[in-house]
């Protein structure tokens, strides 16, 4: 190899990462990906939802806030009464059920992902200074994160709600702010692992600081554990914001949300069950598609199965 | 064969300069108990008043069964783990009174290659990231000469320069060390801890990082402190070894002393138990076979340390820790059974 | 002497996600009654695979047995091919006529179990003792491996031992059940010289006391010169050269044992201040191999060593070796 | 050992009294009841005095400290709404919500966790994905639809459980749960199955790679033994902590399940207090679940350190 | 003699079984079953005597003696006297009782002798007997001596067809057939338990399967969902309760355009509240028009509902000087009515159909009735007035009065003329005309937009004869018999 060449890319890469390693990276997950149909089944369902809810103006017949009254509760369209024009029905105030359900996603997976955002960095740099300082500052912000978990969450819901309102930036909130344990706790562990791992110490002897410490070597070796639990939650989510819509605490009504579909269509469900179905459906398709493809994140991410690589 | 050059002092060219002093250092790590009111209930005496001096550009080999503080010695003179008490003198800088900011300063000038070389290397980050990470903290030289000298030190312990965009995972032990070794250079130390580095190794990679070390240290001019538990390896690379047992070093002396008039008892019954590969002599020699285990070292027997299990002890060896001192000259021992002169103990 | 097992061809690969591990290429030895067989060569050689195949503990799949037999002669009077056995069949082998004691004690005993239980229920599964009974030869099992007070660390646990107790239970466990063959997988590589000694003293005791034969695994070739009869030479998944003991150290026959030998520093005789080294790196097991494996490293390859895997020779009296080229006259072999 | 359960008994304490605290002010500022306490076509005059009797116009802090030397003598004053003793009411709804919970949990263990283990040793069998299905299942179906769906299906069309309600068996002063727990339970229990299904299949997976399972099959030990007394017995010990934090989501999730099968326990009460600032109840009631979490976390962890012979508190 | 077990399904959990302290419809249905009122009302809306025999009124309406019933005795076997009446007087009118308001009506209460009191109020008073028999209900002071507040709300005892056993918080409440009961023939049934079931589609579900024997509070399309079935029978009738959104006057609605009565008409056109009956209620509801509903006394036939017109809207608008609409404000709680939320999403959609943009804001429940009760609501807000004594007097006091009620955010000197006069106008003819021109009046100035009463839906089991809820959903369980 031309030596020039290889000092000019080696060099690159001691400023920065570069392309060529990243590219050959990226073959190497798909290839995983590729061997473990399930992680491909819940990749290709995940990105079916994203897609939905990035062209939801695109996709959707109809504005999803439209009423109709007069057009209320009309079936689907492959029973007796349905109509093409509303293929899954209209519900009870004659709005688009496929048009919401649409819709629905952008909700699901803003609050999925803000959520997950929220509770992820607040959960980490939680847990990284617990972790990391160690001792009294340790114990006493643990027992605040236990007291998050031990903290009735219908309590807190209710509090929220009342105070700032119902609003998607507020389940947001909820969510963001219940699930921080969670994080807290792994990236902890996590931290508490590395801490004492080698190359920590081989950082420490060299002269490096705390913060490089921090930044440069713990950071990026956490990233592993809590993007699998980042997916996991994000499903889980999903599936809080339907028991927030069974409260009536969830986004305001007239936002398409699949919770609160399906909490509104559940008085329903005996004699218009689609109102109720096809977002319970939608929930379970998500929800689904991201566990699997998490499962699948998760045995990429153990580092015994990467091992064997070589 | 020529002399061995390795079993006397260091050449005369750096005239038996001091390079590292340690003095009556320890290293105890407490035992709590209680979770919020936590009070310190004993200490594991991983080391417990040790001194040597290292000779700029000698090797100080140190042995010693695991668990008896090897590691902590090392750490605890780079002052990776806060010494307990004692000093450390790096020439006449004494280590172990400087401050966090100024010690960083130093670092550059002592190096360590850890026991285990994959846990050693973050496994996110490329081989030439490791390997100038130490330059970068240290702000050396512009990026085009950090990625000079990472070049110039793969090619130093023998790795390809298209190593460098790998990562940890891809390679294999012996090359891990490689890099390791290539990492500790970075910063043109004077003293490197080297503490275990060919243990995880096989035979056939082992006699290629030996090599490579003392061929570092004939070009360089580096000193080490050698840890390791293979008596024998230690032997071909050292200078002078320290034999150590539960937090102490029992027995300090050249290695040709070790092998030819091994004073203490321990040191004797490690000498014979180590497996010469060699069937004949190894099927007819006597072994001192030490009976019983290691003792814990957060409860060391009374005196010395050593006396229950040691073949010869009398009963007053129970009584006081033996005072570690220079019986001849460049023999350091830590027994009561030396007589005074310093000659020859009763042997077993 | 009569043999105990033969192995015989053995081929074994390993499919993974990034391709096919040729992680055993050809084995073929045999272990007579009561001796013990050292097994050395260097990590990922395929010196755990090729036992561990035997008792089917490879995790399948990956692995594959793609060839070979393995005719074990202690089960009954007629041999049986291990390689061939259901999961029952194996099962009675297993534990009860060959044992195994692993390299890291540790992890090999069971942490929330203690070493007690762990033993007699080895002895209770194969030679059908109730429990008490199981417990009193298991206490005498404990005492006589050498660990004192038997009777009240039957209810320990693991981590309650030291690191040396610990691997003479694993003995105890293996020898539970009077086995014809103990598979010792490098059982003192993470032990200390001098408690490496003491093991090594136990297994020759026990050996000779219940006529078992051991299959030594390391890659420590002092200790192998201290307690092998025989000894096998693996490199990059095939056996390069099976001698006597003594034959072997005196008159290596294959560049990598010479390689080997001349490696290692000696303790009394400071001849150099360097060693020799084998330059080089082992070979990657993905490639499926076409030639002799040691070619790349070896100082004395001609043009048929990139051509051909070479056969294993009898160069002597129990001396094998594959190598086309004869070393002590510096000159390739003639065809066999 | 027995340091550290005192040690963590009064960490405990101080959580429980923190989490009153939070309780306290978060009720505080959402409005008081007092306008939900009287007649519609009360007069102003009226609700202040009423105000005033409730000692609601009080300093906040003051009301605070009031609630608090009397709630460390258990006294956590009148419901506000059903005018008797808030902890009256609780101990009287506790054990319903108790016994949901826990057949709950039972469910979730006894399918969950063998479920878990038949996936986890034969990965890629039918029985993985069966496992593997119902572990997804169970974490993505919203649990009070399937509530409804399981009332539909099995109380109204195939009529073998009541729809709602909890009745009891006396049995020598005990009351045994009957046949009407097992829709709420499964419902509330499914998602916690799921949970179990995928940690058990994922340790199990994990456990089966271990140096001392190989040296079990080494043994030639019948594989039912090995997969019971070898990797169930290492499994268990994460799954205790596990178990620990499932049940306090379980009393949480049981707001929904107990609302649907309108079953007397405490999340239904729970529901129906905030929504009436019946502020000494849900004080009461969020004393009594946190407790009740608190109190599990602290026996899962002991629980741990006694299943797994290598921990040691601090000995 | 009683025969059978009844059980009634509630729609939530009822606070208290003892009337002066039971703050919603199902705990108040639930309490009665066990005590008697001085007089009923009957089924056409007359009073009659319960346990008083006979009463007179004084010239002046202030004053009303009663002739007590001399045979009757509580559940515990104390006797109904004088003193009881005069207790329960003092008790129902203390500070933390639920009704105070209701029993604050009586001046004084005084015993004339054993069997005979005399009731005072400050005025004439219209609707002084329907509040008796709404609200009165008499206790022993005795027991309640005895057992202190605390156990009488464990164990109330009063002199009605049930008598109390068992109350199972959250799970049932069981009563049984009073064998002493002063009306001879009555109770019909021999146990009577009540089952709150939140869940209206469990409600559902429990009547379908035939574990519960009347189930009330279901929705037009849960109603829908039973017909046909065998063993459900649907009972539908208009409740005495208007819907209605509220326009402010008093704190955040000042100088909003909704203080121009053309601006609130305009809003009343834009509203097609026909539509959001059909469609939302499954047409089970009648549109208003004011606060007096068809079952009211003085209700005015002729007065009809805005209706539909969102083109007269407009045009009002631009004539009150919004061509462009304006935006506004409005709140409505959550969860407390069935289908309010989308009731006021459709209004919202109707209003901005004619240029208003209203931002809803939908509230928690206990939130939305603190703001409510402290007028902190913005200018525009939802929510509904049931009514139990037949007249919409007290509902039109408590959403008009102005500063002086507590759930009012209206003032209109005109409307408190009219509900003064109407509050003491004891001649029945002369107040419905004062109704009449009340209704008037709220249709040029509405103070709400107007929009349905409901009519709801109950089922039940069709062995069960002789149920007959009223107009404020409520219902006396006495004469009802199982086949
Ligand atoms: N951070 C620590 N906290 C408590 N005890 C420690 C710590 N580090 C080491 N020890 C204890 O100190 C003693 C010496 O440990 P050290 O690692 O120095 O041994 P070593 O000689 O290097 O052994 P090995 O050959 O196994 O590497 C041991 O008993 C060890 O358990
Ligand atoms: N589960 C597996 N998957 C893929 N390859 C494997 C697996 N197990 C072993 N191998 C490969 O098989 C080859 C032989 O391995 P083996 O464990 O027998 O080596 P060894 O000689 O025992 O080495 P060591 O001294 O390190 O124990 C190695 O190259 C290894 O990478
Ligand atoms: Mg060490
Ligand atoms: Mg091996």
């Amino acid at each position: 190899m031309d030596n020039e060449a290889i000092i000019k890319s080696t060099g690159s890469r001691i400023d920065e990462e570069v392309e060529g390693g990243i590219w050959s990276k990226f073959v190497y997950v798909w290839r995983l990906l590729y061997r473990d149909k399930a992680g491909m089944l819940g990749l290709a369902m995940f990105l079916i939802v994203v897609a939905t809810a990035v062209f939801s103006p695109v996709l959707s017949p109809y504005d999803p806030l439209k009423q109709d009254l007069m057009a209320a509760k009309q079936p689907p369209a492959w029973s007796e009464k349905g109509t093409m024009a509303h293929i899954l029905g209209t519900d009870n105030l004659g709005r688009d059920m496929l048009s919401r359900i649409i819709y629905g996603s952008r909700v699901s997976l803003t609050v999925g992902f803000f959520g997950v955002l929220i509770a992820c960095s607040l959960g980490m740099t939680i847990g990284l200074i617990s972790g990391y300082i160690g001792g009294r500052v340790d114990s006493f912000i643990m027992g605040g994160v236990n007291m998050i978990l031990a903290l009735p969450y219908l309590v807190f819901v209710v509090f929220i709600a009342s105070i700032l309102g119902r609003s998607l930036f507020n389940v947001i909130l909820i969510f963001g702010f219940t699930n921080i344990p969670i994080f807290a706790r792994i990236t902890r562990g996590e931290v508490l692992r590395l801490r004492e791992s080698g190359f920590v110490e081989s950082a420490l002897s060299i002269g490096a600081t705390r913060t490089r410490i921090l930044y440069s070597h713990i950071l990026p070796n956490l990233l592993g554990p809590l993007i699998t639990i980042a997916t996991f939650e994000m499903s889980g989510m999903i599936f809080y914001e339907a028991g927030l819509g069974f409260l009536g605490l969830s986004v305001p009504p007239s936002t398409p949300s699949w919770g609160n579909m399906l909490a509104s269509g559940r008085q329903y469900l005996t004699i218009y069950p689609w109102i109720a179905t096809f977002p319970g459906l939608a929930i379970v398709f998500t929800g689904l598609g991201m566990n699997l493809f998490g499962d699948w994140l998760r045995d990429v991410l153990d580092p015994r199965l990467r091992r064997t690589k070589r | 064969m020529s002399e061995h050059i390795r079993s006397q002092k260091p050449d005369s060219t750096t005239e038996n300069q001091i390079m590292v002093r340690v003095q009556n250092l320890k290293k105890h790590f407490p035992i709590t108990k209680g979770i919020i009111w936590s009070k310190q209930v004993g200490a594991v005496k991983a080391v417990n008043n040790v001194s040597f001096d290292i000779m700029k550009g000698e090797t100080l080999g140190v042995v010693g069964e695991s668990g008896c503080g090897k590691s902590t010695t090392g750490r605890a003179i780079l002052n990776l783990l806060k010494p307990t008490s004692g000093k450390v003198f790096l020439e006449d800088i004494e280590i172990t009174a400087l401050n966090d900011n100024e010690l960083r300063h130093l670092r550059p000038r002592m190096q360590m290659i850890f026991q285990d070389s994959y846990d050693s290397l973050n496994p996110r980050h490329s081989v030439a990231k490791i390997i100038a990470e130490p330059m970068v903290v240290n702000k050396t030289g512009s990026p085009a000469e950090i990625r000079d000298r990472v070049m110039e030190l793969l090619e130093l312990v023998g790795l390809n320069p298209n190593h460098a965009v790998r990562y940890p995972h891809e390679f294999s032990g012996g090359q891990r060390q490689r890099i390791n070794i290539a990492k500790a250079l970075a910063l043109n130390p004077d003293f490197i801890v080297c503490d275990e580095p060919i243990s995880a190794l096989d035979v056939s990679i082992q006699a290629q990082i030996v090599n490579l070390f003392q061929d570092l240290q004939d070009q360089l001019g580096l000193t080490y402190l050698f840890i390791a538990h293979d008596l024998s390896m230690v032997q071909h690379i050292s200078h002078r070894v320290a034999v150590m047992y539960l937090g102490q070093i029992m027995e300090l002396t050249s290695c040709k002393n070790l092998s030819d008039n091994p004073l203490h008892p321990y040191t004797q019954s490690l000498m014979s138990a180590v497996p010469i590969p060699d069937p004949t002599r190894e099927r007819n020699r006597t072994r001192i076979i030490l009976e019983g285990e290691v003792p814990s070292p957060s409860s060391p027997p009374r005196g010395c340390v050593f006396h229950n299990r040691c073949p010869i002890a009398k009963d007053f060896c129970g009584d006081k820790m033996p005072e570690y001192k220079e019986i001849i000259p460049d023999h350091f021992l830590a027994c009561h059974l030396a007589d005074d002169k310093g000659g020859s103990l009763i042997t077993v | 002497m009569t043999k105990i097992l033969s192995v015989k061809n053995l081929v074994i690969k390993f499919h993974t996600f990034d391709g096919v591990v040729h992680a055993l290429n050809n084995v073929s030895f045999d272990l007579q009654k009561g001796e013990t067989l050292a097994i050395v060569g260097e990590s990922g050689s395929g010196k755990s695979v090729s036992m561990l195949s035997l008792l089917h503990l490879l995790p399948m799949p990956p692995a594959k047995i793609e060839n070979g037999e393995a005719w074990f002669y202690g089960a009954g009077k007629e041999p049986v091919d291990l390689l061939k056995l259901n999961r029952s069949g194996i099962s009675k082998i297993r534990g009860g006529k060959i044992g195994f004691i692993f390299q890291d004690a540790l992890s090999a005993l069971n942490p929330v179990m203690t070493i007690g239980r762990q033993i007699s229920e080895s002895t209770m599964e194969h030679l059908g003792l109730s429990h008490a009974k199981a417990k009193e030869k298991t206490i005498k099992l404990l005492d006589r491996v050498g660990i004192p007070g038997a009777r009240q660390r039957y209810d320990n646990f693991p981590h309650q031992f030291s690191g040396g107790m610990r691997q003479r239970v694993m003995i105890a466990v293996s020898m539970a059940c009077n086995p014809k063959i103990v598979i010792a997988d490098e059982p003192t590589t993470a032990l200390d010289v001098t408690v490496q000694a003491q093991i090594v003293d136990l297994t020759k005791e026990l050996q000779k006391e219940f006529k078992i034969a051991v299959v030594w695994i390391t890659h420590d070739l002092g200790v192998v010169a201290g307690m092998a009869d025989r000894v096998l030479v693996m490199y990059a998944g095939a056996p390069v050269e099976i001698a006597e003991a003594q034959d072997l150290y005196a008159n290596p026959q294959h560049p990598y044992t010479i390689g080997l030998m001349n490696a290692l520093p000696s303790v009394k005789g400071h001849e150099d201040s360097r060693l020799t080294s084998i330059d080089g790196m082992p070979p990657d097991l993905m490639e499926e191999p076409h030639h002799c494996q040691f070619a790349w490293r070896c100082p004395y390859t001609f043009d048929r060593c990139w051509k051909e895997i070479p056969q294993q020779i009898m160069v002597g009296e129990n001396h094998v070796v594959s190598c086309f080229f004869d070393v002590e006259n510096r000159r390739p072999r003639g065809h066999v | 050992m027995q340091r550290y359960i005192l040690s963590r008994l009064i960490q405990s304490f101080i959580m429980l009294v923190g989490v009153l605290f939070i309780v306290f002010f978060m009720l505080q500022l959402t409005g008081d009841p007092v306008a939900l306490m009287v007649s519609r076509n009360a007069s102003p005059e009226q609700v202040e005095e009423l105000r005033e009797e409730l000692g609601f116009n009080r300093p906040v802090m003051v009301q605070f400290a009031d609630f608090v030397s009397k709630a460390v003598r258990g006294d956590f004053g009148m419901s506000l709404r059903h005018h008797q003793p808030a902890m009256e009411l609780i101990l009287e709804r506790l054990p319903a919500t108790v016994e949901l919970a826990s057949m709950a949990l039972l469910f979730a263990m006894v399918v969950g966790i063998p479920l878990g283990l038949l996936g986890g040793s034969n990965p890629g069998s039918i029985w993985d994905t069966l496992a593997r299905g119902a572990g997804l299942i169970g974490q993505t179906i919203p649990n009070f639809w399937l509530a409804l769906i399981l009332i539909m299906v099995f109380a109204v069309g195939l009529g073998w459980f009541p729809s709602f309600g909890r009745e009891t068996r006396q049995f020598m002063g005990l009351a045994l749960p009957t046949k009407s727990v097992i829709l709420p339970a499964f419902a509330l229990g499914l998602f916690t199955m799921g949970q179990l299904v995928r940690f058990t299949r994922s340790a199990v997976l994990e456990i089966k790679n271990e140096d001392f399972v190989r040296t079990a099959y080494s043994k030639g030990l019948a594989d039912r033994r090995i997969y019971i007394k070898h990797i169930l017995r290492n499994a268990a010990i994460p799954l205790i902590s596990i178990l620990g934090v499932q049940f306090g989501y379980l009393l949480s999730g049981s707001i929904y399940i107990e609302t649907i099968f309108s079953w007397p326990g405490l999340g239904n009460l729970l529901a129906e207090s905030i929504g009436n600032r019946d502020f000494a109840l849900v004080q009461a009631i969020a004393f009594f679940t946190s407790l009740v979490v608190v109190s599990l976390n602290l026996t899962a962890d002991i629980a741990y350190g006694m299943a797994d012979p290598r921990i040691r508190y601090g000995e | 003699a009683p025969q059978g077990t009844l059980r009634v399904g509630l729609s939530a959990m009822p606070n208290a079984i003892d009337l002066p302290m039971s703050s919603e419809r199902n705990a108040h249905n639930v309490s009665w079953q066990i005590y008697d009122p001085l007089v009923w009302t009957d089924d056409t809306g007359k009073s009659v005597p319960a346990l008083a025999e006979s009463w007179t009124v004084s010239k002046d309406g202030t004053a009303y003696t009663f002739k007590l019933r001399k045979d009757v005795v509580f559940h515990n076997g104390e006797p109904f006297n004088a003193d009881a009446v005069v207790f329960s007087w003092k008790r129902g009118s203390g500070t933390k009782m639920q009704w105070k308001d209701k029993w604050a009506m009586a001046e004084s209460v005084k015993k004339i002798d054993d069997y005979t009191v005399t009731i005072s109020t400050k005025g004439p008073n219209p609707l002084m007997l329907r509040m008796l028999s709404e609200y009165w209900a008499m206790v022993p002071p005795k027991y309640h001596a005895e057992v202190g507040e605390n156990g009488f709300q464990k164990h109330p005892v009063g002199t009605g067809p049930f008598v109390f056993k068992q109350w199972k918080k959250g799970d049932r409440i069981i009563f049984e057939a009073n064998p002493n009961y002063w009306q001879k023939g009555f109770p019909k049934v021999k146990n009577l338990i009540f089952r709150p079931i939140p869940e209206s589609a469990t409600r559902v579900a429990a009547i379908k399967t035939g574990e519960i024997d009347i189930v009330t509070r279901l929705s037009a399309e849960e109603a829908d969902s039973l017909k046909g079935l065998s063993n459900v029978m649907l009972k539908t009738y208009p409740v005495d309760r208007v819907y209605y959104i509220t326009f402010n006057n008093l704190t955040s609605g000042k100088g909003k355009p909704t203080e121009n009565p053309l601006v609130r008409q305009a809003m009343n056109y834009a509203v097609d509240v026909d539509a959001i009956i059909k469609a939302l209620l499954n047409g089970h509801g009648h549109p208003i028009a004011g606060f007096v509903t068809s079952g009211n006394w003085g209700y005015d036939k002729d007065n009809k509902p805005f209706g539909y017109d969102p083109e007269k809207a407009k045009q009002l608008l631009a004539k009150a000087g919004f061509p462009d609409g304006f935006e506004i404000d409005f709140a409505a709680p959550i969860g407390a009515y069935t289908n309010f939320e989308q009731v006021c999403e459709a209004i919202q959609g109707y209003l901005e159909a004619v240029g208003i943009k209203a931002n809803l804001d939908l509230m928690e429940s206990g939130k939305y009735w603190n703001m409510e009760a402290k007028k902190e609501l913005p200018p525009l807000f939802g929510d509904s007035w049931s009514e139990a004594t037949g007249e919409a007097l007290p509902r039109l006091k408590g959403a008009l009065g102005g500063m002086k009620a507590s759930y009012s955010a209206w003032s209109d000197p005109k409307i408190d003329d009219l509900l003064e006069k109407i509050g003491t106008t004891v001649d029945d003819d002369a107040r419905a005309k004062l109704y009449v021109e009340l209704q008037g009046y709220m249709m040029e100035n509405p103070p709400f937009i107007y929009l349905y009463q409901p009519i709801t839906f109950e089922a039940m089991n069709p062995k069960v004869k002789d149920y007959k809820p009223r107009a404020a959903e409520n219902y006396y369980l006495k004469g009802t018999y199982l086949e």
